[in-house]
């Protein structure tokens, strides 16, 4: 609400309009022209508090921010009116802060060191809506607003648009902006605005800038099909005159042109009521009909589009995968040969010892069981029968579980008898780093000090023939190799790993830090063929090869339907 | 198909149905499912925590230990029961010892990994590919090693430039905000190929991985309803 | 020289650097490259707060990564930069993970945020540190459950994840929330490539305490790397030269 | 002084198991040691996490808020699975299927998830990263990696086919042991970091 005033040129004090002197200091007033100020900032007996009392149950910080954004109104027009800052109180937003917020604050003013980034914030917006234009106490806040202002504004010249300054250079929206503005920017960096996902769901502050500049428009569209939030927001009726209302958004945004204000004036007279009587109506209902209207609440848009197609997709791959499954017919697996890294590991498999002692690393989880139990069978059964002792220690929460699961399977499997040799369960270390440092540790103990408590964590010191790590995950094998590597770097280390964990293990075979590694269906595949044992793989292979081709044709069929439409990636500094 | 069997069969093939529902979009099955897995698996992971870890390495060596053993359990109880009772609000205070040990340890372990475990042994790799006793190894492949190792080179070098923080020195507009000083802008932009080219096989890895998950649940709920209705 | 000694020399380099520019220089002007991805974080964090929509900030399935130990106490180094004094109020913030270490380093983050300048009374029903599951699939799990129940409106993922990451990280981007993954794991990054934009790859993770907190000591951080990275692109051309005319 | 004890534990723990890579068998057995000390936090840490699960649900069902009905299920599962494996122990065979008919239906089918999640994402992936050098290796990568594991690429041995087979085979090691570099260099700042009490994660 703007009421006019005469500025005292001696005191700054604020007289009425029809005033010839100085209430305060008796200074004559002739020639001074008349500003415009906001009724709060004009009354000094005025309540600060502006808000309805259901705003007072907005979170803590859409409270404070709304107090900042009227400060920052008010400064703005300050600024275009030229006038000075009234005097006002600093402590009177304190009436509406939480209890904790009153202590804290009551403990900051004591101790300076006490109080924290959001106190020292608050403080600054209550010295700012008190008067006080010290930058350095408000720039935070205010930086933040003008940068949703800005995204706000954005937004409203089109997303279209906006999405085009964006790719052609983002200095451009910055050039007609006031100068305290730049320099904010300057200070902060500026805030793009985010993409398609909340572009279809607009910030309350963003819906209020809007709605203060006139534009509440109908949210726009998600563009990518996938479910988008559909805003609900009731029309704003701030007053019967348009025209009024159009005026009482624009004195609140600060930037009302002066002869649209004039208009507004002419219009007013029409009414026939008091031109204070107007602007505390318009203020009461623009107040009232802010408050009550719906707020932007996101709801969820059910986007049948891309839902039926992710549902006709998923059936598609899983209906070719089952026929390939039931039908009947076993594929025939690639011939040739494995891999050099599989290839080694199957050739020191052959050649093992009879009376070797093995040990055991078991790194997955259940979930991988299906495929790693698809690759380890058959090294496990080559090596098992040979083996005089074997030790496995479980660096996943259910591998001794599954350790004893697949060991138990596959001795019944190879006709080994279960008390042929012993199966030492060394327990499960929550961390890979962890059990290998001490593995190796164990291995390598030279000597021991005095007074010392012999360690439960050291394993039995002991040659291994080998070490077998069964794991899901790149880094789950990694921490073993590394550690193993470094403390035992003459024990044999073999890989049994899964498909995603292969191709980043591969630098570790060639350091020559692995000995040998078979890594997903693909090997297993290879090593079922070579070892001429059909079967297990064999009977899976079709689907495999179904799902595979399938996901190429995605790819592919991504890649002519990116052709077609346009890319949706505008960040530039993208890779 | 025993009883025994046929008792673990249905619990899987529930279960199995109930989580793969989540396909069709989120429902009740779908969260009873993941739910009681969540609560199983939290129950199994607390008694091995205390079976394997707890047990062996505090209570046993405190019960049966001499008293010098017993002596030096002071500490890891001192930090074990400070770590407890710092999760009372007004004494979190006291969990900062026992938490710097796991920094600490964590700390040492990820330099001592991090040097002697990938950076020294891969980096040897590199300048091995150069060792040119090795371009001859093999007869007829010498132009393929050389070739070879210039693009290992080439590669690990452009992919570390890519990974470089600093800005270009003078950046007039705020394009030039996200680049690299100029030599290392251009060979990053081979180490992108080379970061696309390592993270393209890794998916392909991983969507086999993956595939062999459906690929089983597939087998397994097909079999079940085959040896339900095929006889038992 | 052996390589062990060249390690040290390593090690020991990067600690005199780092301690130099970080507590002596006190390092200033050092400018990172700008991400628009971190922009794009701190810009969606800000939206969720007006929007009412929930935050997660994801910490990693373990302290001790495997990948390397140090990812882990990435995810916590980068955990304080993301408790501003504004969501600590807002309180409608989530910090999970599935590993108990984390979760108690995360708590003990958390209180100590608010001790700065905070009635402790506030932090009951604010901001908490939460375990959806104890192991990487059951947080999974748990996790989904959640990005389903209500919309997420920021979820940052920070620290060692699977490739299972991709299951909540979609869902919650198809919901409407933006998704921001600082995830260190090779597989959870190549999962993510296909449909997040917000993703940092690589070495690229360890940019995030400099970016969002460009304090000297961060800075000095992101100096300290690039010198040593720099420092061994050279050894790299060096060693190979040095191959070549077989001195090595 | 509670700050200094922090920061002076954190700094002689890591110390000393640096040093442990250093004279290896010098302090084996008080690495031994801390390691052990170190494996017990963990421990305790973990119990302390399941902590936090659980009273998150219990807060659900006290408030009675939406689905308190699954934080329901979650204790009920959570109490079975312990007291069943405290009675039981996990050694015990009944105790095992128990736990995997439980674990692996459901942890396999969240992974089959993926598996449809990944392939209708692979349709975006040009949408949205564009047209770039990455995104363009990406996608040849993963389509080349994807056919030759099917083996249906086949070629005879010590062929030029083969020879130049391997080397495309090769290429995505390039830019792993690029990856593998940096992400080292980062873990080793990271470890410097809180050495140096920069990074204090224990609290200021």
């Amino acid at each position: 609400m703007m009421m006019l005033v005469l500025i005292c040129p001696e005191c700054n004090a604020h007289n009425p309009p029809d005033a010839e002197s100085c209430q305060d200091c008796q200074a004559s007033l002739a020639g001074v022209a008349p500003s415009e100020l906001p009724d709060s900032l004009d009354s000094e007996n005025e309540d600060f508090d502006l808000f309805e009392p259901e705003e007072k149950d907005l979170p803590d910080l859409l409270y404070f921010l709304k107090q900042d954004d009227q400060a920052e109104d008010e400064e703005s027009l300050l600024e275009e009116s030229g006038a000075s800052q009234p005097e006002e109180s600093p402590d009177q937003p304190e009436e509406h802060t939480p209890e904790w917020l009153d202590t804290v604050r009551k403990r900051a003013r004591e101790e300076e060191d006490s109080a924290g980034e959001l106190i020292r914030r608050v403080s600054a917006a209550q010295e700012t809506l008190a008067g006080d234009h010290g930058e350095s106490h408000h720039e935070d806040f205010e930086s933040w607003i003008q940068k949703l202002r800005e995204e706000a504004r954005d937004k409203a010249a089109g997303q279209d648009e906006a999405s085009e300054e964006r790719s052609s250079g983002e200095g451009e929206a910055g050039e007609s902006d006031p100068e305290w503005l730049s320099r904010v920017r300057k200070a902060h960096g500026s805030l793009e605005p985010p993409r398609e996902p909340d572009a279809a769901g607009r910030s309350l502050l963003e819906w209020l800038v809007e709605l203060e500049e006139g534009q509440e428009e109908n949210p726009p569209e998600e563009e990518d099909g996938e479910i988008a939030e559909a805003e609900v927001t009731q029309p704003i009726r701030t007053h019967g005159d348009e025209a009024a209302g159009d005026r009482t958004q624009e004195v609140r945004t600060g930037t009302t042109p002066a002869k649209e204000t004039e208009t507004a004036k002419a219009e007013l007279v029409t009414v026939g009521i008091t031109r204070d009587e107007h602007e505390q109506a318009d203020l009461l209902a623009t107040t009232i009909t802010d408050e009550r209207a719906d707020r932007p609440t996101p709801l969820e848009k059910p986007k049948t589009a891309g839902w039926l197609v992710r549902a006709i997709l998923a059936l598609l791959l899983i209906t070719g995968m089952s026929l390939a499954l039931f039908s009947g017919s076993q594929a025939r697996l690639p011939g040739g040969q494995l891999p050099p890294a599989g290839q080694a590991l199957w050739d020191w498999a052959a050649e093992l010892l009879e009376g070797a002692s093995l040990l055991l690393v078991f790194d997955y989880q259940p979930g991988y069981a299906a495929e790693l139990e698809l690759i380890a069978a058959p090294i496990l059964k080559e090596t098992l029968a040979k083996a005089s002792e074997v030790a496995f220690v479980s660096s996943s929460a259910s591998g001794t579980l599954l350790a004893e699961a697949l060991l138990t399977e596959v001795m019944e499997a190879s006709a080994v008898p279960k008390d042929s040799f012993p199966v030492e369960n060394w327990g499960y270390y929550p961390v890979g780093a962890f059990g290998a440092y001490g593995i190796a540790s164990g291995l390598n103990a030279s000597m021991q000090l005095p007074n010392l408590p012999e360690p439960t964590l050291t394993f039995p010191q002991r040659d291994y023939e080998g070490i077998l790590i069964l794991s899901d995950q790149f880094d789950g094998a990694q921490a073993w190799i590394e550690q193993l590597t470094v403390l035992s770097p003459d024990t044999p280390v073999h890989l049994l790993v899964s498909a995603q964990a292969g191709p980043m293990l591969m630098p570790y075979f060639e350091s020559g830090q692995v000995s040998g590694m078979l890594s997903g269906v693909g090997d297993a595949a290879g090593l079922e063929s070579v070892m001429d044992q059909g079967g297990v793989v064999a009977r899976r292979w079709r689907a495999y090869q179904v799902g595979t081709l399938s996901l190429v044709a995605m790819l592919v069929l991504g890649v002519m339907i990116s052709l077609i439409a346009q890319p949706q990636s505008d960040r530039r500094g993208e890779v | 198909m025993n009883l025994n069997e046929l008792i673990w069969g249905a619990v899987g093939f529930l279960l199995t149905v109930m989580a793969l529902s989540y396909l069709i979009g989120d429902n009740f099955f779908f969260r009873l499912a993941t739910h009681l897995f969540i609560g199983l698996t939290a129950g199994y992971l607390a008694v091995i925590l205390i079976n394997q870890i707890i047990w062996p390495h505090l209570v046993v060596p405190l019960a049966t230990g001499t008293w010098t053993e017993r002596l030096w359990l002071v500490i890891p109880l001192g930090l074990v029961l400070l770590l407890i009772l710092s999760q009372i609000p007004k004494l979190s205070g006291l969990g900062k010892v026992p938490l710097a040990f796991l920094a600490g340890l964590t700390a040492a372990i990820a330099i001592g990994g991090a040097v002697f475990g990938t950076l020294i042994p891969q980096s040897r790799v590199v300048l091995d590919a150069f060792d040119p006793a090795r371009w001859y190894e093999i007869p007829g492949q010498t132009w393929l090693r050389i070739l070879d190792a210039a693009v290992m080179l080439l590669g690990t070098v452009g992919t570390l430039s890519y990974f470089h923080f600093g800005r270009k020195f003078k950046t007039g507009s705020k394009d030039e905000e996200t680049q690299r000083p100029l030599l290392l802008e251009g060979l990053s932009k081979v180490g992108q190929v080379f970061i696309g080219i390592t993270l393209g096989a890794v998916f392909a890895g991983i969507f086999s991985t993956a595939l062999v998950a459906l690929i089983d649940r597939l087998i397994f709920l097909g079999v079940f309803i085959i040896q339900l209705t095929g006889g038992m | 020289m052996t390589w062990t000694l060249l390690g040290w020399i390593f090690i020991g380099l990067g600690a005199v650097i780092l301690l130099v520019l970080g507590w002596i220089i006190k390092l200033k002007g050092y400018p990172p490259r700008r991400m628009p991805a971190i922009q794009y974080l701190q810009g969606s964090r800000v939206a969720a707060i007006e929007r009412g929509r929930h935050q997660q900030i994801v910490l990693g399935h373990q302290l001790w990564s495997r990948v390397y130990p140090g990812l882990g106490l990435f995810a916590l180094s980068v955990l304080p930069s993301l408790l501003d004094p504004e969501n600590l109020v807002n309180g409608d913030q989530a910090v999970s993970t599935s590993d108990g270490s984390v979760v108690v380093f995360a708590q003990q983050i958390i209180q100590g945020r608010y001790q700065e300048g905070f009635s402790t009374s506030l932090h009951e029903s604010s901001v908490r540190a939460a375990l959806p599951g104890p192991t990487p699939l059951s947080f999974t799990a748990g996790l989904l459950a959640d990005v389903q129940a209500h919309p997420h409106g920021s979820l940052a993922l920070f620290g060692d994840y699977g490739p299972e990451a991709a299951l909540w990280a979609m869902s919650a981007a198809r919901r409407g929330g933006q998704v921001f993954a600082a995830a260190g794991s090779i597989a959870s990054q190549a999962v993510l490539y296909l449909e997040l934009r917000d993703l940092l790859l690589g070495e690229e993770v360890f940019m995030v305490p400099g970016l969002l907190a460009p304090t000297s000591l961060n800075l000095a951080g992101l100096l300290t790397e690039d010198i040593l990275r720099i420092g061994l692109i050279l050894l790299l051309i060096a060693g190979v030269i040095l191959t070549l005319v077989g001195v090595v | 002084m509670k700050k200094i004890l922090g920061i002076a534990v954190a700094i002689i723990v890591g110390l000393v198991v640096l040093a442990g890579y250093f004279f290896q068998s010098q302090l084996s057995p008080i690495l031994a040691l801390v390691f052990e000390w170190g494996l017990v936090l963990i421990g305790v840490a973990g119990l302390i996490g399941i902590g936090y699960l659980l009273a998150m649900h219990m807060r659900k069902i006290v408030r009675w808020e939406k689905r308190s009905f699954f934080s329901i299920i979650v204790l009920i599962a959570f109490l079975f699975a312990m007291i069943a494996g405290i009675l039981l122990t996990p050694q015990n065979a009944l105790y095992r299927d128990l736990v995997l008919n439980v674990q692996i239906p459901v942890e396999t089918s969240l992974l089959a998830i993926l598996a449809v999640t990944l392939f209708y994402a692979s349709l975006r992936l040009i949408r949205v990263r564009g047209w770039t050098p990455m995104s363009i290796a990406f996608l040849a990568s993963a389509i080349f990696s994807l056919i030759l594991d099917l083996g249906i690429i086949q070629t005879g041995v010590g062929t030029i086919a083969s020879t130049v087979l391997a080397f495309f085979e090769r290429l995505p090691l390039v830019g792993a042991r690029g990856i593998l570099l940096g992400m080292a260099l980062g873990g080793l700042v990271v470890g410097l970091r809180v050495l140096l009490a920069i990074d204090r994660p224990y609290g200021e």
